[in-house]
């Protein structure tokens, strides 16, 4: 039995006007997807040159779901992005070098190589960096939310969690707490209908994941991730409601899993139709197609978005590249904070 | 400076810290209307609010995860486990998350765990436990173990203060028990600096908590007995440990018995032993003697918790053997 | 919004009939209850007495939710009751003079002084010992249906938990993997509407524990607690539909705990009208009231049963009091288990 | 007798355990479609059923509690943790519910749990953890960390087959690294009895799982220097450890390196170094010493890595530097 609502696309213009999106906010949009493709299709490359240690993870199709909450966001608004979400740090503005270094473990990345991957975030930004452990952060998000209530500031918390975290028991007490206080927490699952290769099926037997909404006394709503203008306009919503003392909302963007859990996975286990179904709603195509058809991009602007972005990219790796690898001796430092840490903007 | 029950010392501090910052506030269970299961925030919600004492829902990881949260929006947070048994349940996050966020991404996470600890009133295998041998393990936590009233005080203020996740055992056998002076205002205890709970010359015991009393009633029996002078040194805090203070002790006494009531493998008391086993293997003149609680859960029914609850009568037999040694 | 069924009260003889149950089945129900409650007054008796060491807590209020639900059990079946359900035990058989030298911490405890109070179990009975933290044991009661499912045996397990405890993680970990494989496992809250002095309303923010059935993929159902035969039926009914393959329920049985915590509480926190209200409930004065109004019970037998419970328990106190305290010397023993006690019938 | 290696060791083992006893079921995340991260049980699922490998829900807490019930129910569960790392999540069910079930009630819980731990392959703080040392201080529970492909089969034979719950620690670097001899057949390894690895007379190193290699390397170069003689003991289980065999290589040596990959505070090598320094006090010639990794995380980035394992150098130079004790 589905309880969560299930939003209905954007399609007028007249929508994303109601929205409070302009052109320009549609061109960045639409610039921050690419982007984020950008960087991990260029991950990817680095990765298979041996320059990237570890493993190596991507989000492709999930770029529309995480520009589109991100850009709801406001700037004093923080989150907890996961590992299909690096459009969340493009968003809120993380320089694609560092997150290049990151990669690379070099001294510049966002965790200066003391951790990897998408392990990571820049909270100047207001983004809080994800632990492995999934998925723990979504009372850490919680918590930040209470900050502001007790605060009484007009803030919001955003938690992200995947379709395969969902069952975990930090969802469940995160969920909770924040319903009971009715604190201004926004929950996003990227249901990309997998968890490594364990299917929607195995992982809960409710219809919808949203559907856990009514659980803890708030709405859920399923979302359909591949429309970026339709999560922009749900988490703008949702944002807005917290902000203004309505409590948490729980938002499903489906989407699928378009490449394996992490480059050794080739997802065989993925049925090949489903991908061809799915690459036919791509996020990045379907708002390119939009922005043309209502004629917010033309072809010119297009290419010089593309060249730009290139540009941006090459750059970024080259000066990537460049950022020393840490130094050995660095290797016990930073274990334990020191007293005048605290006297950082975040924690006043 | 005035008497008070250890119990007293950490309600004062803590209302104390509350007053002075506004960034500080309370969560766990049961905290607010009941002033907590032990008593020690009674009056605290009246004083401050619902929202800076508040009642969570029985929800261990919740808890400790929205406090690190807190923490990293720049609030102060302290959160009480009903019984430090329980924090088995917010492992992870203080491991995981709390621990290691520094170390990864330079962001402090201030927060306060406080952990009524200890057994000695049949509260079995789940209300009487010192798990703070599993979090000694763990790289990026501070660990507070205080033994007198103007320690309790003295370490619940450094642990607000402190930029780290702190873990702050508070001995429910010495809530009620152990009154003593605590002086007046804003008076931090130092992490990291032992106490000398008594000067001796014969003997060393390094401990801290609950078992400073059994060592100091072990070391009044041997000195009855045949004038065997014993020091006790109080660790205070365990993350960080005071080795220079201990290494001090045992240059002078060449002897040493190591005490806790936490079980005996791997627990802290290992650490010391195997500490003191390196850097004084000169000076030794009897190997490290580790007195602690054996290798089982918590008893409930009395005889059997009593033997397994290191006594002055064990310590004393641990002092003479050493002393004979 | 409300997702769960509530349950009609059984009303007449023909529903109890339709039930399953005969007059003897009725009147054994009101003798387990008579010493349910008859084994926690005189408890709490020993416990002033200064006979009982450490802590003491009872189920007032409950003994209708407990022993409704194990009268519905079969005996193959087993169960995690948790710290109100002192009516499970005694219902599945559990002598009580073992249960007051459990509570004294004697050698003829179930738990031999090892453990003390309620946590307690006889694994012959199918009764797993509860531990403190809650609710650890609705994963293993999981589990426990994993095994019958694999094995192909018609048993049921049955899962119980608070209203408090079902905010923690592990509630939720539990009801999802049951929902996901169908388990034959039947999840029992006894919301007696507060942990400790914390009220429902700091606890969850649906409407019903049992709405929470909906996020798992089962039916949950709330039902009147103090009512013993309605809940004898919805739990026979759940007992059943999972022992026929249907997967779980999740039965949420509304209470008042009629006493503190535990003793040392006085309940201050509780309204005193709200406590009057439910003394009119009393499960087991209901149940006595419906057996004499239904004919089954009249006052002849009724203080044949009254004699006889006090004359059990009676001897059952006396007999613990002889039980010895253990011995010291077993303080080390039974930290590992040794591979021949694996052949016992519950490992085969 | 077939070289195999110490991954095909353990999947060997597990499937014939499975053929061999019908109770035996794996449940865990990914391991029946996929075969697991690590394709330790690949094909696992298509032999034995989706009824007896399990692909669970991301629930360490369900998966180590279902065990738990299962076990209890006659089964022999034997479940996975994708990483060890995540074993954080199951801290309570394995600490609070398995380990004490026994003592508590007398019922025998024999699960066993699978965790791929270890670092030296940028696996950063999540995915490199040897987090057998908090485990270590939690009676109830038993421990192997075997480090040869023959041990690995036979223990993981014994985890299947014991009463009690057991941590079965698989390092991943020497999953496909490491090829030996595997007796064939049904070689379950007793627990608690600790290999000479390599036997010696200068020096004793006490070790365990991937360390075991870094000793013998540092062995080599010590010996090829200037013919130390050393010898290395591989504990092969934790829980319980073999303080005999311990005791009588230092008795033969006089001298000994404790040496883990887990970090340096409170891990298991403290308990070790202590055993030692306690009953082995007058044969000691030089201080035990211990090399392990650092109190940090598990760093990500390769310099960090390197820095952070304990690499044949540094054991090398800790033999030279006790040789000169
Ligand atoms: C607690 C925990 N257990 C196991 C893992 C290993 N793991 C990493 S990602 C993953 C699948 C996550 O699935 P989902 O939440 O759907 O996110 P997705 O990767 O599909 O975006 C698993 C099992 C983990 N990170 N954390
Ligand atoms: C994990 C955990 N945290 C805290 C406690 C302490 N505690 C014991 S009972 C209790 C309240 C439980 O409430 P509920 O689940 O509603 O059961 P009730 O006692 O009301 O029957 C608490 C907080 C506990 N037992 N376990
Ligand atoms: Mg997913
Ligand atoms: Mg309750």
């Amino acid at each position: 039995m589905a309880v969560a609502r299930e939003a209905t696309p954007v399609e007028s213009a007249e929508d994303v006007k109601q929205a409070d999106l302009d052109s320009e906010d549609l061109l960045q949009i639409y610039r921050n997807m690419l982007i984020t493709r950008g960087i991990e299709e260029r991950g990817h490359i680095l990765y298979r040159q041996g320059k990237i240690p570890g493993s190596f993870y991507t989000g492709r199709g999930n770029e529309g779901a995480s520009v589109g909450v991100a850009t709801a966001m406001q700037a004093m608004d923080v989150g907890t992005p996961i590992q299909r979400d690096m459009g969340v740090h493009v968003t809120r503005g993380t320089e694609p070098w560092r997150i290049f270094a990151q990669y690379m473990g070099r001294s510049d990345g966002l965790a200066a190589g003391k951790d990897g991957n998408v392990h990571m975030a820049d909270i100047r930004l207001g983004l809080i960096a994800m632990v492995s452990h999934l998925p723990a952060l979504m009372p850490v998000a919680v918590g930040a939310a209470l900050a502001f209530q007790i605060r009484r500031e007009p803030r919001v918390a955003v938690a992200w969690s995947g379709d395969g975290a969902m069952a975990r028991g930090d969802a469940h007490e995160a969920m909770n707490l924040a319903g009971v206080r009715k604190l201004p927490v926004v929950f996003i699952v990227d249901n990309n209908q997998y968890a490594y290769s364990t299917p929607n099926r195995l992982e809960f037997a409710c219809d919808h994941l949203a559907d856990r909404a009514a659980a803890y006394g708030f709405e859920g709503v399923v979302v359909d991730g591949c429309d970026v203008l339709t999560v922009y306009r749900e988490a703008h919503a949702a944002i807005e409601k917290a902000r203004a003392g309505g409590g948490p909302t729980l938002l499903e963007l489906v989407t699928l899993r378009m490449e394996g859990h992490a480059v050794h996975d080739d997802a065989f286990y993925v049925p090949r139709e489903m991908l061809e179904h799915w690459k036919e709603k791509d996020p990045i195509e379907r708002h390119r197609r939009w922005l043309k058809e209502s004629g917010v991009l033309g072809e010119a602007v297009d290419d010089e978005i593309t060249v730009e972005v290139k540009k941006l990219l090459n750059e970024a790796m080259k000066r990537a590249e460049e950022s020393p690898l840490p130094d050995a001796a660095d290797l016990d430092t930073g274990v334990y904070a020191d007293p005048e840490e605290l006297d950082t903007p975040h924690h006043r | 400076m005035a008497i008070k029950t250890y119990l007293q010392a950490i309600s004062d501090g803590l209302r104390e810290e509350m007053r002075r910052d506004q960034r500080v506030f309370l969560i766990g269970e049961d905290i607010g209307v009941y002033g907590g299961a032990f008593k020690v925030t009674q009056g605290f919600q009246q004083e401050f609010g619902e929202d800076r004492v508040i009642d969570s829902p029985l929800s261990e990881t919740a808890i400790t995860g929205a406090c690190t949260g807190a923490a990293l929006m720049g609030m102060r947070p302290v959160c009480e486990m009903q019984f430090s048994d329980f924090v088995s349940c917010a492992f992870d996050q203080l491991v995981t998350v709390a621990a290691k966020q520094h170390y990864r991404v330079g962001t402090p996470v201030p927060i306060v765990v406080r952990l009524p600890s200890g057994g000695g009133f049949s509260g079995g295998p789940f209300h009487s436990q010192n798990p703070e041998g599993f979090f000694a393990h763990c790289p990026g936590l501070k660990i507070a173990c205080p033994a007198t009233p103007a320690d309790a005080k003295g370490l619940i203020l450094s642990a607000i203060r402190d930029p780290n996740p702190v873990l702050y055992f508070e001995h429910k056998h010495l809530y009620r028990r152990i009154k003593g002076e605590v002086p007046d205002g804003d008076t931090a205890v130092e992490f990291g600096k032992a106490r000398v709970h008594q000067e001796g010359s014969d003997l060393s015991i390094i401990t801290y908590g609950a078992m400073v009393y059994t060592a100091e009633e072990a070391a009044k029996a041997a000195a009855e007995q045949d004038g065997t002078s014993v020091e006790i040194i109080d660790l205070r805090t365990i993350t960080p440990w005071d080795r220079e203070a201990v290494l001090a002790s045992v240059a002078k006494t060449s002897k040493v018995i190591v005490l806790h009531e936490d079980t005996h493998t791997s627990g802290f008391g290992a650490e010391i032993a195997a500490t003191i086993a390196e850097e004084a293997f000169e000076t030794l003149d009897a190997p490290v003697m580790r007195i602690t609680a054996p290798d089982t859960p918590v008893p409930f029914s009395p005889p059997l918790e009593k033997a397994y609850l290191p006594q002055p009568g064990d310590v004393l037999a641990g002092i003479e053997r050493l002393a004979a040694y």
